[in-house]
């Protein structure tokens, strides 16, 4: 099984879980984050004192996925979260050796 | 003090004014409880900005357009009082002197504008707004107030004084005043991207709860403080605006609970609004019981025409229209049903024997002050947005207006208290530099960054 | 106006009612940050509710009940003023108009039942506390109020005009009546899920001091406009109410920093609560230093009074008994030791003379309205709990009462306004279409729903 | 009550009174959105416990130091009236009751120091801070009350009633007086750890909003309570309030716009409260006009002034120096160039035909106060520093001041009100438990703890 | 070395921590997330627009564990955060080339 | 390619940031957490009511990077992070199979 993890966009959030419900994904953990990266931040101003923001707002999700739809899973995800826009994020995976359904105790693919 | 002084009068007017002063920030706290976090500080800021420029033009000229002298017709006053030069320091208005009365007035011309901002949440330019406040107060507000407010023994307002119009308090003046500008702005600016379709609920409940819990307690001087006296007529005003805004309360939340299956707490403060809407014009003239009827009523009624913007697909974001112009009208419709003609004036609703007269008067205020206020706040907003622009980018206001328009965050509530966001202070050494490219450049280029922002 | 009307006094009163007004919207931000965020807004509702409901009924009989003329025996008021039928507009109370005290009064029935609601958050049935609100100022505050509160010469209510019991501005008929009341109804709903084992601590304690400050202002209102008039009497509840507040608090603060090392700043809202609560039936008749010394002695007993929830096991959630009826007790009896009999009234208490006479009177006003309020205000809540039910489904209060009662979350502050929890906009069309199924059965098979919610 | 007595005025006062009580709540809400979320309810405690001591201090002996008979030379109050003792109920100051106005100017005293706190955010010892309130009040706060504000038919206080310095509600005695003396203490403490260098943004704009909203509210008591009755100068004070505070909201804005490029809420939040401090020497005297002279001059100068602390770099965390010195030094300065002569006193000011004169007793005012104040405040903190110590340890600074010296947390938002951070309720079982040995500890060994926390 | 992840409802945080002490891990990570699955959401009403609100709170767990320790681990970890009701929850296993403890920069099964 | 996850004290994270700029890094994730290990927590009191706080806030990162890098990287951020005192946090690796840049679909190195 895979981990696919993906720093996205907020505003991507719904289309991206539409995409992978859609894709027949059942479930999905986000965690709300923020990147630094080549998008900029921004200027703010309290009583003269000009702070830059370089850390911008995002979301990362995660989705277990059995192997086979990993590769699938992730061109999904990515054309669902893809604005054209510098700071659209990124999207990695790495290898799970066993997931477990904590309601029942099943493992491997029945987990998900 | 000369004769006919009241010091009892005068500290009564005085404590309302305060008292109506602090709705507007009240205001601030209710609409800006109802945005998203990204958007609650320019929320704020519109409504602070009214206080701020409204009470210069009063002094300048406002409160001489509004009360000097009658200029003619009982359309707008004179420019005697220009500067308010020439009032002299215990020159009378009643039993108050002048200075008393022309400060609680100024506070109903800051509130009037700042109803309108709820109706173009999240996406209007801060100068526009602040260009749309000093025309609009000008064209709109200080001759209809004059229209309304201003008695002068039959030569006063038009609508008021020689027409027989009653609002007590401003149910045409104010709130249907800016209820309808509220519709023009908005179909001037057009739809908040995303509306109907993203999510918009409010980011801090307890925050609306506050402001609606300050216009409640600021409301008695807005209503008891219009019979401008201490006496009678201020007491049945001030206990008619407690249980109308009750009743209004309790009809949201019934009328909520059947339509929706749930009582909420912005319902709750949502009715107690409307409550005090539709109380403004008539506390003056009904008894408790009237006043409960009124109350319930509006709040059902008001729960209802919030739907409307959506059936009709118009973007007035906070309800501007269904609480305030819907509130307003129902108002002062009902002076014309429930006028006892025994508590501030004598004219008789129909319920009490008075027949249709004062229900066609009534009709009358609130179809001249729609109309005027719509077509001219239309205008107006047009002007500004074909010249300097009403609406922000769409990207600013994707990431969120507070960030363009006012470079701030809200809240940060971050172990740190910088928020996974860092912050270098840099610029704050620039600042006390003699140069400061630093700043300046990135001053400079803030919009060009804002475009990225969050996106 | 009449003669022996005052505009001053008339003033005075109203701006007092405005001011005990607010005080409820200011115990909903005091208790609604000391509960959980899942919590909160039930907590604001809770005091909304009775805002709503008891202004209404106040006008229906609930005045009538508790100043109408004595029906016999000083227990409670007739009926002439149902509807406030019959109060002309410049009929006075005193030197004020009777509808200025009609307001005034109503005030003080609107918070009372509001501060009961302290003792069952986060698990009462929102439509079970509406329904206990009406029952209980029927049955239980008019009544007591006019006890208390209704002078007539003589012919009065029976403890205050008929047995001398001295009760300035309610530390009986309000906080002994409210905090007994909290008792009963946490004993009857019983105790929340996790009590003494999940943590409970406040979730924003900025909202506490706000409800605590809004509280010691309004109070303002309540002791010394129970003068009834701006006079010495007035000026002296005003500066006692001050001072013993301010000694409260720095006689919690230190209490807490002896037995738990450190001082808060929920302690000191709270001492000044407690020593507002110790004041109030005091503030009339004693002096300043006087003040002083019952507010120390309040803040550190109240202090202590809080941990006998946890040695007892009475879920008193945010302390009604050991603020409201402790202090209230206290603050009745030490107007025997304290009374100067040169304030509000001639009664001397034991310190300056007076015996032990009006410390008696005062202990039976103490131990008949704690024992009435605590009888019928437990039989009211076992009646509801066995009809329509009382306390909210277990699941239910551990995803959060907000939930299920009002569909809403208190707060929202993630970036994008919609927080980690996406949101779907559907039903708004949903809300427009004359069918709305969809609204329906959502709306249907939500407590079905309810149940897995955050569970 | 006796001839004289005026119950329009009391009533005024009094409720006046209550206004200006209410701006410290709003004070410590406007400071407390300012700071760090781990160091919010510090700066909360830190005004109300103003509030705790400064009022016990006035029964005392405050009343009697500022407003007793002059002991001399009018540099201060005699010992009459400790305890307020022998000040009959109905004994009068001009038409209103003595009490109301010791309660009034309680008030004044209250806020003076809590002004103070802003100037060392963060990082005082709690108890520390209590410690110097009471000696500031005594030793610096209640002579220079006696010197500005008590008059005496030319035997009252030394610059008010003895050398003309005009002061109408106390930008002098209140803010010069704290405004230097948060200087000195900021200079005493040091700079914040990361100061200039580490993110301090405000954690709650929308807090910072409620507080400027409530001190604009409580001020209208602040200056037209000055008046001590409800009349024509106490309008005039009352309107140009409002309208310096709105041109100064204005000022500020401007400023901001073209130095830093936006207009920021945080900056309409402070021109008003600039705009109020400037205004407040001023206000009986000066035309509506000239008010706004006023506003706009203190808005942008103040705006221009908070940067003084970069370019210095003494650490004045939230410009305390900046708004309350510099604006209440220009608006005492201006009276000496705005005073019409009509309004509350006769003396002209140069733009009225009346010289110099004026100017220079201004600048008297100014100086006096100015240096009186940061001699003895500087010498205060000093003797505490270096015997109890005024400053928290660096980690605990860190780790956030709330943590070690209020053992509380500010906010709790996560969905089941523990947050991340876990909670055990233990101790509350030891709270009852006769012998609490695990209470004891961990009380015990809390700052060995605390020096871990977050760090 | 294996980091074993859980996402499980946030009121079993109590217990589940409770339980991995008792096996002898001194030390987690603890984030609070957001999870779409089985579970359903619940409904929201402002001014008569009603919201779904498919996302439920959980809280996201971290463990770094020996290998022979893992599967133990695991098991107790399942058993303390179970309620038997749908939404319980995951948790995975992922290998783990090096772990530092930052403040001496032991690695290995001394970092933890 | 490796994902390097490090658990640290939150007011170091500047220069974390900082160390990791300088090394080369073009982009990271931030995610707030907390931790419950060998530091201590601290004690609240509310109305009487002690509460021990045990687990202490932290600052989770996240960076990707080419293997050839990932030790030197570790070190460097192990480095920056470090107190001396007992709450430093952990850095661990885990291997990741597939990375993507969401804005340009570029895979592996290139993604970075
Ligand atoms: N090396 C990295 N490791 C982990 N996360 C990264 C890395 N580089 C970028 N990110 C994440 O991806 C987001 C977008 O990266 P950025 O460089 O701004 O734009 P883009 O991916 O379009 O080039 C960043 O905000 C950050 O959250
Ligand atoms: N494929 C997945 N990848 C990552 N997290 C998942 C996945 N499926 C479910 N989850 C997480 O597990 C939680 C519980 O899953 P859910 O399907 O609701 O119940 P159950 O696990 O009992 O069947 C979800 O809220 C989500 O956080
Ligand atoms: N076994 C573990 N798995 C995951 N995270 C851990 C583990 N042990 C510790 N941590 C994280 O590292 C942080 C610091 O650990 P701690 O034991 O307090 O100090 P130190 O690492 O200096 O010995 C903890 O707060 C926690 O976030």
């Amino acid at each position: 099984m895979k981990l696919i993890t993906a720093v996205i966009k907020p505003h991507r959030l719904d289309d991206v879980k539409a995409a992978l419900q859609a894709f027949g994904v059942h479930g999905l953990t986000v965690t709300e984050a923020s990147g630094y990266g080549r998008q900029r931040g921004h200027t703010e101003v309290y009583r003269g004192a000009e702070y830059t923001v370089d850390l911008v707002p995002k979301v990362r999700i995660e989705v277990l996925v059995e192997d086979d739809d990993a590769d699938q899973l992730i061109d999904v995800l990515v054309k669902a979260a893809r604005t054209g826009k510098i700071g659209d994020g990124k999207v990695w995976s790495v290898p799970v050796e066993t997931a477990v359904r904590v309601r029942t105790g099943e493992r491997g693919p029945d987990a998900l | 003090m000369p004769d006919g002084f009241s010091a009892g009068d005068t500290a009564f007017v005085l404590i309302c004014a305060a008292l109506v002063m602090v709705m507007t920030p009240g205001l601030a706290f209710f609409y800006g409880g109802m945005v998203r976090a990204k958007s609650t500080l320019n929320m704020l800021a519109m409504s602070f900005l009214s206080l701020g420029i409204v009470s210069v033009l009063w002094v300048l000229y406002g409160y001489s357009l509004s009360f000097g002298p009658d200029a003619g017709a009982g359309l707008i006053g004179n420019l005697d009082f220009l500067g308010m030069h020439g009032i002299g320091l215990n020159d009378l208005t009643g039993t108050i002197p002048v200075t008393a009365f022309s400060a609680f007035q100024l506070m109903f011309a800051i509130i009037t504008p700042a109803l309108i901002s709820g109706a173009v949440a999240d996406r209007a330019k801060f100068t526009a707004w602040g260009l749309f406040i000093a025309l609009w107060v000008t064209v709109v507000y200080f001759p209809v107030a004059h229209w309304v407010f201003f008695f002068d023994g039959g030569n006063g307002g038009w609508l008021g004084d020689r027409n027989g119009v009653i609002d007590f308090a401003g149910g045409t003046a104010v709130h249907i005043n800016a209820g309808v500008a509220g519709l023009a702005l908005c179909l001037v600016l057009g739809k908040r991207v995303g509306f109907r379709k993203d999510p918009m609920r409010p980011h801090s409940l307890p925050l609306v709860m506050l402001g609606s819990g300050l216009l409640w307690f600021g409301w008695f001087g807005f209503n008891a403080g219009s019979a401008l006296a201490a006496n009678g007529v201020a007491a049945m005003a001030l206990i008619n605006t407690q249980v109308a805004t009750a009743a209004a309360l309790l009809g949201w939340l019934i009328y909520e609970k059947l339509r929706h299956g749930a009582f909420t707490t912005l319902g709750a403060a949502s009715g107690a609004v409307a409550g005090l809407v539709a109380i403004t014009p008539a506390c003056g003239s009904v008894s408790p019981l009237g006043a409960v009827a009124i109350g319930l009523i509006a709040g059902a009624v008001c729960a209802a025409a919030i739907s409307l913007k959506y059936r009709f697909g118009f973007d007035d974001s906070l309800d501007v229209v269904g609480v305030h112009a819907v509130g307003g009208a129902i108002g002062s419709l009902l002076v014309g049903l429930f006028a006892t003609g025994t508590v501030g004036q004598s004219a008789k609703g129909l319920f009490y024997g008075g027949g249709l007269e004062q229900l066609g008067k009534q009709a009358m205020g609130v179809a001249v002050v729609g109309a005027y206020s719509f077509v001219l706040s239309w205008l107006l907003a047009k002007a500004i947005d074909s010249t300097v622009g009403f609406r922000v980018a769409e990207d600013v206001e994707v990431a969120g207006i507070d960030q363009a328009e006012h470079a701030e965050s809200a809240y940060d509530f971050s172990a740190l208290g910088a928020g996974p966001a860092r912050i270098t202070l840099a610029p704050a050494v620039a600042v006390v530099a003699e140069s400061a490219p630093g700043t300046a450049s990135r001053t400079a280029d803030k919009n060009a960054e804002k475009t990225e922002v969050d996106v």
